[in-house]
Order: structure tokens, then C-alpha cells, then sequence
């Protein structure tokens, strides 16, 4: 099974393409959805398996073999490649994982809209956008599915296009998301210029200390930041998330953290010989990610619109991870605090991405299942519902603990890890993520006791559970939640420490996986 | 206030930009091209093509022309998406 | 395989932590059979007002969202104001924020310091 | 704008660009241009077609045309194409070329004047992209069209 | 480099110019099409910028159809074209939705001022 990273990306156009061939019969366009996501869901576990095997797995677009990297007696790659490392499975598991259970989802939320099949069709354009950002190795093929989730997310961000609001949502991230892509595709130029060529592994082994490449450097950075919500720059994560329909916030919550990825593999793969002798890159990862958890939990505080406090959120977990990998790109250049806490420490954070992306996910859908029943999202509207919906106030529950970082939910290993090392660099980062956590922990107490406790009001007597699909989703995810809590070792050894390590053995990289 | 800082921000911002544009290679002057000189030397037998711009486009970077087309069947569907009639919920 | 979640100073184990919730669960079952074995449902026993006071409406008596951490929020009052203002919804704003922060980094990393 | 000037020389002019659109399609392989260019070029005269007529004519003449399965069915092709590599060889591997197929015929090496019957997957590539392309603008600019109903003669 | 390398990189300067006339643009007008208008010179830009990359001094169009003799050994790099194409259709395509989202924006809010589409805030 050679063929499997094409197949990663060949099985879900299909779906796209096909999809609006199904004009009114939207219950067949979202089985079909259903059918296709699942299917690649299988795919990303074996490919999973397969680089577990053997490592980096090379894919070579038109060659003759999947191998063959240089054009027989040439120094230069000429071909547009995959290059499949633990870290870029490790997010296409979470891709593929949240785009099957969007569609589940979706399945009952949106069923009462029109245009159902295109909104199908942009679901799976949007997973094909992620799979190809986080498998490429190719700067150039990078922007283009860069420039394909951000599109496929603001349209489908203005899906409800009889809201005002939502198309005013989705402009915003369209102008935001375009506007880093061309700096992106600058600053790709700007490599291009400097050595002529465009693959990741062979540009970070030409690229120097000079003035362009820092620019590009510099630029690339600050598009991604901007792209995975880091403040200052995360006006459009509210607006985004809170009017998106809650079927697509899973896929949309990954992304953005596609986007983390990019800067992640910036930082540590392409411009590694920048980033080993300047320990500035990972102090400014860091001091971004602290100022990213405090300001985005402080501001989800206030917040009375549910998705809107909870996109608030999911910007305050965003700076964990960023936190985390900060720490450790900090200390990248010196062998020895890495092993005592660095290695740790970014563990902590990419472990952070597949938690957050569960448990804020299944926060998300219940905030949709909340709207779903009372047709509105403001909580000073809502009040005792949780004798009305016992499913969806149980797989809130587990959420926001999980959230908050209580045990044995998934939310505490990553956590865990991320303060005890971030205390090890400064203390100073650590309270900041203590304090963090507790004020998580405060507002969440704040969403439950106003939507789901209080006495049964009259306006919500008719009101009953959601539909079948949507329970489904949601306790699928809720199992993960306690599963990845209880058992985080295992996770832990066979996903997220051979991402750390692909991240941190940047050589291996360099050489394709020892092809050349 | 607002349009003060961002003047600032716009122009600091500028002037990278404009160091970056000054302190690149020579116009006209490419100084590392292998791989373009494989496309131009290799077009012809390998995709048989006389146009190397398109044997580069087709064959060579074949994948980012599927991304390609894949952008512009994401935006007829969104612009399709968008501007639908709505009456809202159907019901 | 072992189950123990090893950190620089620390660890966890599912296990034991499932050991001592249901010893907890235990004391704390204890604990809640002790109570008063007199109390009855809908006897008026349950009522607010042992006087007899009519009973207002759910409505009104409901805490609402904005209402919890009030005090909290009203001490924080001005770093909330200068937060709030700052998110002005205008996209224009968006774009130039990237450029002020894309200024900064240029400037960490080509500037020197 | 639909004046009498207007549909005379779209009358005389949409034949002559949608063959020109057809003609950069099909050489994409040959002199410059391709599939994008040529579908735009041939969606241009179609937009023609649209602008240059009241609101009904346009919806009349363009409901029965299946543009959105066009394009699906165009970028189907593309995507068949692509992975006709995948037997035997590799996502994107130009198997057409110098097989003897249609379209796989040998390019001399060097300057020549340039045979249509070489190309490979490139040229039928050609052709699907140049359906998509052409199917997908129309349907945008039909859409924006449609939204501000042009009634009769506006000058 | 020598001396004047404004005179030598003045296409690079121009694409930095335009460059910082599409983010003014974005930046300090009123209207959401003006807006829209920017980052079509934001992608103007990026696009002269490849363009201006792969150009080779006295070079040809690297197509072999009846080309003149002295080409053969003097063309222009071929790959910043390819790139440029593809940049120019996801252009294309951003625009469109972009001016998509404008026209629901005006049904809904009864004006283009970016000033006043502020409804998410806060």
C-alpha cells in the first residue's frame, strides 16, 4: 500500500467533487459525507501505522516510485513531495478524526437549512485542506492548502446567510486568512529567490544567517501566529467560532491548529539553523503563548454568549501549546536541559492540541445542542435545562473538567507536564498557567450553573434531548475525553513523544528520512 | 489614537519590506537555478510537452494544480453558498 | 504495560486515583446517610417560606449569567474597559495589529537587541 | 446595458471567442496558455452571452445548461487523470506520454513547430481544467448577475 | 552589491511599494470594497514579485514551439510562472467570495462602511 498518502488526499476530493452532484437530496449528500469521512479516518490510522514502522514516509508526486526523491544523478529536488513525519500523522489522525464526527453532527443540526450539499462539499474540502497543510513538504503546495481550508472556512462561516453576523464572521476571517496567505506566499518568494527551489527539507539545509531569510522568517511567524489565534492578533477566533454552525467546529478548531502545525514546523524544521542559535524565537513563542492564555481567559469571563465565551477558550488553550513548544524551542541548542525538562515540556504542548481539540470540540457541540433546543445562545436566557437533556449536560460535564484540567480527564495530563516544565525555565510562566487554569476552571462553573441549573423555567417546558446523531458525537468524543485521562502514557508513547522527537531531530528531516 | 498607532505599525512594518526588497539578489540575475534548468532541458522528452510552463503546471507540479482547481471549486461552491435564497429555515 | 504517568516531579496513576475515589465515595456516602430521616417530599416541608409567604416566580428568582462574579468583574472594571474597547469589531483593526506584531518580531529577530 | 449596439456585436463576437477559447485549450500543450486561460477566455464569451440580454432571457437560456455538474465532472477528470499514475506508478504520473495513445505521441527534441498530438495526460488535463474553469466562472458571474435583475434597456 | 541597488532591484522595490499601497488601503478606507480592492494589490503584488523572480536577463519564453535559435540556451525560469498562474486563479477565487459576503453584508446592514459592521465586538 504504497499509494496511501495519495490516497489520503484523493479519497476526500472525491467525496467534495461528487457531493454537489446530489442537488435537493440532502440526506444522501450527508451518508455520503458520513461514508467518505469515515473511510479516510481508516486511512489516517494506517498511515499512522506505516510511519510508526518505518519512520518518515516519503511520497513523491509523478516520479517513477514514491521514493525517489532526486532525479537520478541530481543534486536538487525537482518534484512536489509528502514528507509524513509522527507530528504531521499526528494531526492528520486528529483531521480526519474531527471531520467524521462533524459530519455526524451535522447530520441532525443543520438538517432544517438549504444548500445542504454544498455544505458537505465544503466540510470535506475544508479536511482536504488540513490533510495537505500538515503532510506536504512543499512550501509552495503549503500555501495552496493554506489557501484552501481558509476559503472552505469562511464560507462555511457564513453559512447562515440570513444572519447578518455570520456573513460579517466569515469576511472577517476571509480577509484575515488571505491576507496571511499572501505574506506567506512572500516570504516563499523570497526563499525561492534566495536558492531557488521550493522543498522544505532541502531549503533548511541552504538556509543562513542573512538578512532575507530572517525577513522570511519573521513573516512566516507572524502569519501563522496570526492564523492560529494569537493574541494580539485573535479578533477573528470569536467571531469565527461563534458563527459557524456547530457541526463545523471541530474541523474548524483543526484547522487552526494546521496553522499551529505550520508555525511549528517553521520554527523547528525549516528554519532550524536560525532558531538552534537564537533562543529570542522560542522566548517570543513563549511570552506570546502566556499573553495569549491570560487575556483569552480573562475575556471569556465576561462573555454571556456561550460559543462565544467558549471560543474565548479556545484561544486562552492555544497559548498552552504555545507555551509548551516555546519552552522547548527555547532551549533547543543545549542537549541537556532538553532532556531534563524541554522534551517534556513540548510533549505537553502537542499533547495539549489533540486534548484541546477533543474536549473544546465536544464543549462546542453542546453549546450547539444548547441553541438547537433553545434557539438561542445567550445565557441569560437559559436556566434548568439539565433535567430536559441528561446526555448533553453529562458530556458537558466531562468537557469542562476536562478543560479545567481535573483528573482523570484529559485536559490534566497535558497540563501536568506543561507547568512542571515551564517552572523548571521561569517560574513566572508556570503561575501564569496555574492562574489560567483556575479562572477555566471559574467560568465554566459560570456556564453550567446559569444554563443547566437553577429551576425548570416555563419557557422551556416543551423543550427535549437532541437527536440521536448528535448524542452519538458528542459521547464518542466524551469517551475520548476519559479514555486519553486515565490511560495518558499510552497516548503519550505512541503518539506524541515520536511527534516531539520528529520535531526536535531536525536532521532526519533534512535528509528525508536518510533518502539523500 | 487608533490612526496614529497604526500609521506606525505601517510604516515600521513597510520598511522591512522594503529592506527585504533591497537586500535580495539582483534583478535578472538568478544564481541558483537547477531546477528550473532540469524543467527546461527535461520537458520535452520526459512529458512530451513543447510548452515547459505547462509540462511544469501538469506534470511536475501537478499537485498544486489539483490544489488549484480545488480553490476554485471551493469558491463557486462558497459564492453559491452564500448568495442562495434564503427564507432561512425551509419549514 | 504500566499505566503510571511519569514527569520530572511527579506522577499519575489511573489506578490508585480510582482507589481513592471510591474510598471517598464511600466516606462521603456515609456522610449523606447520617441526614435527617424525617425530611418528605412534597409535604410543605419543602416549601421557601415556612411562614407561609407566597412564593415568587422562578423567573425572578433565578441567578442569572451576568450576575455570577459580579464583584470580581467590578473590581477588574478597568482592565475590562480597556480589553473591550480593544476588540472593536472592525476588521481593518485585524489587519493592522498583524502589522504592529509583524513589526516587532522583524525587529527581534533582523534589529538585533 | 442592453442596447441593440450591444447585442449586434455580441452576436458577431461570441462565436469568434469561444473558438478562440477552444483553440487555447486545446494547444495549452503547444503555445502559451492551457486549460485556466483558455476556460477563461471561453467563460468571458459566455459572460457576454449573459450581460448583454434582460434578466428572463438569461434565466431562460441558462437553466437547462447543468453548469454545476459541468464542473464537477471536469474536476472528476482532472482527479481520474491524476491517478491513472497510481497503476504501476505513482499520484500524477504522466503514463500517456510517448505510449502511443491518443494524445502520446514523441516530441522532437528541440525547436519544431509543434504537434497536437503530443502531451500526454497534460492535454487531456488541458481539457478538463478548461471545462471547469469555463463552467465555474459562468456560474459566478450568472450569479451575480441574476441577484441585480436587469430589466429592459438600461442606459 | 554595488552602489545603487535601487536601480538594480527597482522591481523588487516596486513590489514593496505596492505592497505597502495594498495594506494602506486595507488599513485606513472606509469601505468594505475599497477594502476588498487592497487585497487585490496585495495579490498584484505577490504576483509581479514571483513573475519578477524567475526573469533572466535577455531571456525568452521557455516554450520550444518554433522559438528563434538563441533561445535555446537563454530562457527565463519557468517555475515562477507555474506559480504565479496557480496564485492568480486563488486570486481570482478569493475575490469572488470576498465580493459574495459584500453583497449579503449590504442586504442585511444597508451600507459598505466597515466602521459600522461591527456587531461582533466586545
Amino acid at each position: 500500500m504504497s499509494n496511501l498518502p495519495a490516497l489520503m488526499i484523493a479519497v476526500p476530493l472525491f467525496g467534495a467533487f461528487t457531493t454537489p452532484l446530489l442537488k435537493k437530496r440532502y440526506q444522501l449528500a450527508s451518508l455520503w459525507a458520513i461514508i467518505i469521512t469515515g473511510v479516510s479516518v481508516i486511512l489516517s490510522l494506517l498511515l499512522a501505522q506505516e510511519v510508526m514502522d518505518k519512520g518518515i514516509v516519503m511520497y513523491v508526486f509523478g516520479a517513477d516510485n514514491a521514493n525517489l526523491v532526486l532525479p537520478s544523478g541530481y543534486k536538487v529536488p525537482i518534484r512536489i513531495m509528502f514528507e509524513i513525519d509522527a507530528m504531521g500523522v499526528f494531526m492528520a489522525i486528529s483531521a480526519t478524526l474531527m471531520s467524521f464526527i462533524g459530519a455526524l453532527y451535522s447530520y441532525s443540526h443543520v438538517k432544517m437549512e438549504t444548500g445542504l450539499e454544498k455544505y458537505y462539499a465544503l466540510l470535506q474540502l475544508l479536511e482536504v485542506g488540513i490533510l495537505g497543510m500538515v503532510l506536504t513538504g512543499d512550501l509552495f503546495n503549503l500555501f495552496v492548502f493554506l489557501e484552501i481550508a481558509g476559503i472552505a472556512g469562511s464560507a462555511l462561516v457564513g453559512f447562515r446567510n440570513y444572519r447578518g453576523e455570520a456573513s460579517e464572521a466569515g469576511i472577517k476571517y476571509l480577509i484575515v486568512s488571505s491576507v496571511a496567505s499572501l505574506m506567506v506566499l512572500f516570504s516563499i518568494g523570497l526563499l525561492y529567490g534566495q536558492y531557488g527551489n521550493l522543498n522544505m527539507a532541502y531549503l533548511s539545509r541552504q538556509i543562513g544567517f542573512n538578512t532575507v531569510d530572517m525577513i522570511a522568517l519573521g513573516l512566516l511567524f507572524t502569519s501563522f501566529a496570526m492564523k492560529c489565534g494569537a493574541v494580539p492578533m485573535h479578533y477573528w477566533v470569536p467571531d469565527a467560532y461563534t458563527e459557524v454552525p456547530a457541526g463545523i467546529n471541530p474541523p474548524l478548531l483543526v484547522a487552526t491548529y494546521a496553522s499551529l502545525y505550520a508555525l511549528f514546523r517553521v520554527s523547528f524544521s525549516l528554519f532550524a539553523t536560525i532558531t538552534w542559535n537564537m533562543a529570542r524565537v522560542g522566548w517570543a513563542m513563549s511570552i506570546i503563548g502566556v499573553l495569549t492564555m491570560f487575556i483569552g481567559v480573562t475575556m471569556a469571563l465576561v462573555q454571556h454568549d456561550v460559543k462565544r465565551l467558549m471560543s474565548y477558550h479556545a484561544i486562552s488553550q492555544t497559548g498552552y501549546m504555545l507555551l509548551g513548544v516555546g519552552v522547548g524551542l527555547t532551549v533547543l541548542h543545549d542537549p541537556q536541559a532538553l532532556a531534563s525538562y524541554g522534551r517534556d515540556a513540548m510533549a505537553g504542548g502537542v499533547f495539549h492540541i489533540i486534548n484541546h481539540i477533543i474536549y473544546k470540540s465536544l464543549l462546542l457541540m453542546t453549546a450547539g445542542a444548547l441553541f438547537y433546543v433553545t434557539g438561542t445562545r445567550d445565557l441569560n436566557k437559559m436556566g434548568g435545562l439539565a433535567r430536559k437533556m441528561p446526555y448533553t449536560t453529562i458530556a458537558f460535564i466531562v468537557g469542562a473538567a476536562a478543560i479545567s484540567g481535573l483528573p482523570p480527564f484529559n485536559g490534566f495530563a497535558s497540563k501536568f507536564l506543561i507547568y512542571e516544565t515551564s517552572y523548571r525555565l521561569n517560574p513566572l510562566l508556570a503561575v501564569f498557567a496555574m492562574v489560567t487554569s483556575v479562572l477555566t476552571l471559574a467560568s465554566f462553573v459560570k456556564v453550567f450553573a446559569s444554563a443547566f441549573l437553577g429551576p425548570p423555567l416555563e419557557k422551556f417546558e416543551g423543550a427535549k434531548e437532541v437527536p440521536k446523531p448528535m448524542i452519538v458525537a458528542m459521547l464518542i468524543l466524551a469517551a475520548l475525553c476519559i479514555l486519553f485521562g486515565l490511560f495518558p502514557n499510552v497516548v503519550l508513547d505512541k503518539l506524541v513523544y515520536p511527534a516531539v522527537d520528529a520535531l526536535i531531530k531536525f536532521a532526519q528531516y533534512q535528509t528525508w528520512g536518510g533518502l539523500a | 489614537m487608533r490612526k496614529a498607532l497604526g500609521l506606525f505599525a505601517f510604516i515600521s512594518f513597510t520598511l522591512f519590506i522594503l529592506a527585504a526588497a533591497m537586500s535580495i539578489r539582483p534583478f535578472g540575475e538568478p544564481v541558483h537555478r537547477e531546477m528550473d534548468d532540469y524543467f527546461i532541458f527535461h520537458a520535452q522528452e520526459e512529458a512530451s510537452a513543447n510548452n515547459v510552463v505547462t509540462s511544469v503546471v501538469f506534470d511536475y507540479r501537478g499537485f498544486d494544480t489539483l490544489g488549484e482547481a480545488t480553490v476554485l471549486f471551493t469558491a463557486v461552491a462558497g459564492v453559491l453558498m452564500a448568495l442562495r435564497h434564503y427564507k432561512g429555515v425551509n419549514s | 504495560m504500566n499505566f503510571t504517568l511519569l514527569s520530572p516531579s511527579g506522577f499519575w496513576n489511573p489506578l490508585l486515583w480510582i482507589a481513592f475515589l471510591i474510598i471517598f465515595a464511600i466516606i462521603g456516602y456515609i456522610i449523606y446517610a447520617r441526614g435527617n430521616p424525617g425530611y418528605k417530599k412534597n409535604t410543605e416541608q419543602v416549601k421557601p417560606y415556612l411562614s407561609g409567604n407566597a412564593e415568587p416566580s422562578k423567573e425572578e428568582i433565578m441567578v442569572r449569567a451576568g450576575d455570577i462574579y459580579w464583584g470580581f468583574l467590578e473590581a477588574l472594571k478597568g482592565y475590562y474597559d480597556v480589553l473591550k474597547t480593544m476588540h472593536t469589531g472592525d476588521m481593518r483593526d485585524y489587519i493592522l495589529w498583524y502589522l504592529g506584531v509583524g513589526a516587532i518580531i522583524l525587529f527581534l529577530l533582523v534589529g538585533g537587541v | 446595458m442592453t442596447t441593440t449596439i450591444i447585442k449586434t456585436t455580441t452576436r458577431i463576437l461570441v462565436p469568434l471567442i469561444l473558438v478562440f477559447g477552444a483553440y487555447i485549450i486545446l494547444h495549452g500543450h503547444l503555445t502559451p496558455g492551457g486549460g485556466f486561460q483558455g476556460g477563461a477566455v471561453f467563460a468571458s464569451g459566455l459572460a457576454l452571452l449573459i450581460v448583454a440580454c434582460e434578466n428572463e432571457v438569461v434565466k431562460k437560456r441558462f437553466e437547462k445548461v447543468p453548469l454545476s455538474a459541468l464542473e464537477s465532472i471536469g474536476a472528476l477528470g482532472f482527479l481520474g487523470m491524476a491517478a491513472l499514475g497510481l497503476m504501476g506508478y505513482t499520484f500524477f504520473k504522466n503514463v500517456i506520454a510517448n505510449s502511443g495513445f491518443l494524445f502520446g505521441g514523441k516530441t522532437p527534441i528541440g525547436i519544431n513547430p509543434g504537434y497536437l498530438n503530443t502531451g500526454g495526460t497534460l492535454s487531456y488535463m488541458n481539457i478538463f481544467v478548461g471545462m471547469k474553469v469555463l463552467a465555474g466562472l459562468t456560474s459566478i458571474i450568472l450569479v451575480f448577475f441574476l441577484l441585480l435583475g436587469v430589466k429592459e434597456d438600461e442606459w | 552589491m554595488n552602489g545603487d541597488i535601487v536601480a538594480i532591484n527597482f522591481p523588487f522595490i516596486v513590489v514593496a511599494l505596492l505592497l505597502a499601497l495594498g495594506f494602506y488601503t486595507i488599513g485606513f478606507k472606509r469601505n468594505l470594497i475599497k477594502v476588498v480592492i487592497g487585497v487585490e494589490i496585495l495579490e498584484g503584488a505577490v504576483n509581479m514579485f514571483l513573475v519578477a523572480l524567475g526573469y533572466s536577463k535577455g531571456g525568452y519564453a521557455p516554450i520550444y514551439t518554433l522559438a528563434p535559435k538563441e533561445s535555446l540556451n537563454n530562457m527565463v525560469l519557468p517555475t515562477p510562472q507555474a506559480l504565479t498562474l496557480t496564485s492568480i486563479v486563488i486570486g481570482v477565487a478569493v475575490s469572488a467570495l470576498m465580493l459574495a459576503f459584500a453583497v449579503n453584508l449590504y442586504k442585511h446592514y444597508g451600507t459598505l462602511d466597515v466602521t459600522r459592521m461591527r456587531r461582533l465586538r466586545g
